[in-house]
């Protein structure tokens, strides 16, 4: 698969809900090539080395060759997204990671976000409706003012503290929506903290639905040279795989979270 | 002017001296299309012990002021497969190969060593004595002068191509293992390795690393391991291949001033892929600036009293 | 919540568990217009020796990533100035004041210790054996642990104050030195004096410091000292002032969880004179928000295995 | 003397010659108790390490609760100063060190910069001109198009490579103009690199001309606490004295540089 290092132009960058941005980007050699569910590293400076790392974040949209990201600031590396202005340039490297599969043979696909997890979405779902697939999907935030439901229309909401739709967290509104209505052929892609992941994973594999997870982890290189990245595997062979090169999009069945 | 950057170790030449370091650069065919490898000096392999290793459980890394801190644990793919896999692309290059060998017995390093020696296209090891993330080998090795004297005392005689002993910052006196090395049979040394460091998550109240402690690398470390180079460089005369920290060309010249052969890149290749090979050009444009026709001319050259350091009634 | 901050080291009871370290924040008269040292839980004092001394030459700082190199060569008025000159203002204090000493013979350190004894308003004292800017004492005591043991014990029978031991981070094994010195009677050891490194100037090909090597300190040192602090906590049965790198209070926290009693801020003070007493409340508004009522209870607090680490293995 | 760490608010940034810019910051209590020579430590960053130390910079001019940086882009802190915007908060420490003494009894002040050594210059001259003292302003710079005579109108110039004024260095500058003008009990003011610093010194010695430096020199905290700074003095007594706390103004009989 193709990648680039290169640098991007901001376009803009707009705060869509409460402590959460999206920073729009153009950058036509990554755009071109992304597909939903991939990610950018993004370097967090310039020239001196504070923070460190780049910082992984899931490409949330792509319309030419701009690419939007979605993020809430939490460090030192948000932060300094958060401070980017039309005009900067903000080193990528990227396309990276294996891309949500939506080409099996499932009719509807739920989609379940925790919190920022809802990044890779707009673009997954708008790649699940050009395949003509039926699309379900459930955000979860812990108030409604953190619900980041931009480019997705319909969405059925959940808040922790009840502020907006569904009293309760994500899980608990899928659990919900599967009791009260029929789904065809459906398929689960899901994103949020670990926690919630494997939350999700647990109930797909009892009501006995394929669910895919797009995890999150700490990343020193993003592509596969560092051997930070290890999730352990539920298959024989290897003990782990890498987050970042054969993830972070994984079966539910493939991974122990 | 033209710059000759080229040196010789051993029987063998290198186009330059700017390397990428062991851990940090996987097998050499994973990032081949971020980076040109045949402008590097050379590629220090993962290390690599006889059966492949799992590594330690997540988490394996955590950010640190202008560092990090990575607790592998020696993953890799073992001495079979990488011969069957990665062997054959590494021979399409046309830079040098250094195959980095970690073990947790003496016999192990040789057993994997000899078994290399059987295939083409590596021009070199180095041994990996000061992993601080595994509990066997490892450190208790690095940090014994008389483990570290006789892993050398085995190895040299199992190939004429060269040694390289990669040794810890870890010990009180470096320039003693280097001494030790030296005096067993080995070309060259490698410093430094990672530094033993910890980070706390006070949220949860537990170690940020599965393994409580880990290797810390990247630029924070780059004044001690330039002391630990100069140190070396000072008390022993062999050639040092410095590492640490190391992210620009000016960096990667303190170190060949302070007594370096050669550098390794590390950390940097996660941050700025495409960063060692503009070391290697911006090291030639450094020498051919300053009038300097051959970038060994500037090994060692640091106009610099060692008297002056406390090194001088410390060593 | 009332939190509880205070701790007691022998007979002394200090307000808070945070200090401010030797060497940065002079003799406590000169910054006390930018933060208030009544808040902090103590003061130790730039290193004192028998005579004043000049320091070493200029240039003595350089900066690095995260971290600053210095070579000031324990500059400092010398003991009987200090007693004429600064101990009346630190005597109007309300908070603990602990004198450093660095000497270049042991002799040297008892006189200067029996010399302060003779005067009210000094509540302790750090000895420096580890000061890497000086090529007589300083190193060479620190390194040798029969030295370091010698100077503790020379000096237990000469106060009844706590005597705390400040260690170098330059050796294998920190936890031997530990022991050594809480054999010889020492109350508790401070964790980490710095560590040596060195920067070049490439334009100059010269070294940035006048003495070659200097010592490293700030956020860059932090994981080593973290780690270094936990392997004294986790070997020997000692009070521990964790120092290195402490810039905010989770920093502290950090010190705190892997087992020192109390820590020390450093270089901060010259970034941010006030951090020390943030810190300090900091500390206890996390005890607070934690529903823990005593700061001691955080000491060593952490939960991890210390058998996950390669320290078990290695000390 | 009374000091403050507090944080000030960037109110322009202007490039007032090539890579050279003035920094107008509102703060009132620094700017209040400011007199010519004296300097800022400013911090250059937030919330992270990099690059740890403060920076020292002269206040180059007072107005009101305003005070100007000048300052020329050399480094990361520099750079970092030269991307703050109107609106930004910068943290500074301040007033630092010993003013330049200007009660004396001369009649005539000879400013020599060197470079961006003229940093001092536009607050000391326009204190020296209430004192009533004439004052004649001599400026060096590698090249015309870096000369910073903002607020230093008439002053004389020299330049390196002659595309502006005299061509030379601006102790040349000041010879010829000793040589040719019979200046009324003189004394001079010079700031600039050490290098030009010295020479200064020994041409002042030569003449027997009063001469007062503005020292550089790498500091850690700026407030004698650190004793990173020293510069040898001439005299019997201590070896050093600290740039920071005993300068950085220092009459040039007093220092060894
Ligand atoms: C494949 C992948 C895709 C991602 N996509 C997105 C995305 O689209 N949008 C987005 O907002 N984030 C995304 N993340 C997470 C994002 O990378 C982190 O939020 C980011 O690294 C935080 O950087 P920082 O410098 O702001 O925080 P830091 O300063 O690094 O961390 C601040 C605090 O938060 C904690 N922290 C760090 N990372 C995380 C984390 N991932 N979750 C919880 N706590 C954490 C740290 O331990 C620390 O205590 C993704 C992560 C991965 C692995
Ligand atoms: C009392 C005092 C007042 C000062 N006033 C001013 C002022 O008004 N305007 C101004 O522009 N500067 C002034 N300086 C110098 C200024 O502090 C430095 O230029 C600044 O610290 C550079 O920071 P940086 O991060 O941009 O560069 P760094 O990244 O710190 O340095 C970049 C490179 O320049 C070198 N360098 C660092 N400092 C200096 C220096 N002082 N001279 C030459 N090379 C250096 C470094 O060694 C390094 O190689 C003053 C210095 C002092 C001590
Ligand atoms: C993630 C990571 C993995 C590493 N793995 C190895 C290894 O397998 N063998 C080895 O000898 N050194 C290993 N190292 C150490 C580096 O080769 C190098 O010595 C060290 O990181 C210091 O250099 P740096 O600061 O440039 O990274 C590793 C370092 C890192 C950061
Ligand atoms: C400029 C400077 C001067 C110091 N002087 C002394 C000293 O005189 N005596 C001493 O025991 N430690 C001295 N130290 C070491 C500090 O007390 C501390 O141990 C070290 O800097 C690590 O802490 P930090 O990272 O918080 O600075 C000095 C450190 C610095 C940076
Ligand atoms: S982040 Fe480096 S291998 Fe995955
Ligand atoms: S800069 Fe710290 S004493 Fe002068």
């Amino acid at each position: 698969m193709k990648r680039f290092q290169t640098m991007s132009v901001v376009i803009s960058l707009e705060e869509i809900a409460e402590g959460i941005y999206v920073l729009t980007l153009e950058c036509p050699e990554i755009a071109k090539l992304t597909e939903p569910g991939q990610f950018v590293n993004v370097r967090m400076h310039d020239a001196h080395s504070e923070p460190l790392l780049r910082r992984p974040f899931s490409v949330s949209f792509v319309e030419g060759d701009r690419l939007e990201l979605l993020f809430n600031v939490i460090g030192t590396g948000t932060r300094f997204l958060s401070t980017r202005r039309p005009g900067d340039a903000v080193d990528l490297l990227g396309p990276l990671g294996v891309p949500f599969h939506i080409d099996d043979t499932f009719e509807t696909a739920l989609l379940l976000a925790g919190g920022v997890g809802v990044a890779p979405f707009p673009m997954l779902r708008a790649a699940l409706e050009r395949a003509g697939k039926k699309v379900i999907t459930l955000l979860g935030a812990r108030s409604g003012v953190q619900i980041a439901d931009r480019r997705l229309n319909n969405a059925y909401v959940a808040t922790d503290d009840g502020s907006r739709g569904f009293h309760g967290s994500v899980v608990d509104l899928f659990h919900a929506t599967v009791a009260r209505n029929a789904i065809l052929r459906p398929k689960i892609f899901a994103c949020g903290p670990n926690r919630m992941l494997s939350v999700v994973a647990a109930a797909a594999r009892t009501i006995g639905m394929d669910c895919e997870l797009s995890l999150e982890g700490e990343m020193a290189c993003g592509i596969g040279i560092c051997q930070g990245c290890p999730v352990e595997r539920s298959r024989e062979g290897r003990k782990y795989a890498l987050v970042c090169t054969d993830g972070p999009t994984f079966n539910s069945r493939d991974v122990v979270i | 002017m033209t710059v000759k950057t080229s040196f010789m170790l051993r029987h063998v030449e290198f186009q330059n001296r700017v390397f990428v370091a062991s851990g940090t650069f996987g097998y050499g065919d994973e990032i081949n299309d971020l980076v040109d490898p045949n402008k590097l000096g050379g590629i220090v392999t993962k290390s690599l012990s006889w059966k492949p290793r799992d590594g330690n459980p997540p988490r394996r890394i955590a950010e640190t002021p202008s560092g990090m801190l990575n607790s592998i644990g020696l993953a890799n793919i073992g001495v079979h497969t990488f011969i069957e896999k990665k062997l054959p692309f590494l021979r399409t290059l046309k830079t040098r190969i250094i195959v980095n060998i970690a073990a947790s017995s003496v016999q192990e390093y040789c057993d994997v060593l000899a078994l290399l020696e059987r295939h083409d296209g590596i021009h070199g090891y180095e041994i990996n004595v000061s992993c601080p993330n595994v509990k066997e080998g490892g450190l208790s090795f690095g940090t014994n002068v008389d483990r570290t004297r006789e892993i050398t005392e085995r190895l040299r005689p199992l190939t004429e191509k060269p040694l390289i002993i990669k040794l810890t910052p870890n010990v009180t006196h470096m320039s003693e293992f280097a001494r030790a090395v030296k005096d067993a049979g080995a070309d060259a040394v490698s410093c430094i390795n990672t530094l033993v460091g910890m980070a706390v998550d006070v949220r949860t109240r537990t170690p940020r690393l599965s393994t409580v402690t880990g290797g810390l690398s990247g630029p924070a470390i780059k004044p001690i391991a330039l002391a630990k180079v100069f140190e070396v460089a000072k008390s022993v005369d062999i050639p040092i291949f410095g590492i640490g920290g190391i992210t620009t060309a000016d960096d990667a010249i303190e170190f060949l001033l302070v007594g370096a052969c050669a550098v390794q890149v590390g950390t940097t290749n996660f941050v700025d892929p495409g960063a060692s090979v503009r070391i290697a050009e911006g090291i030639a444009g450094y020498a051919s600036s300053n009038g300097i026709d051959d970038v060994g001319k500037l090994v060692g050259s640091l106009k610099a009293d060692v008297k002056a350091s406390v090194l001088q009634t410390w060593l």
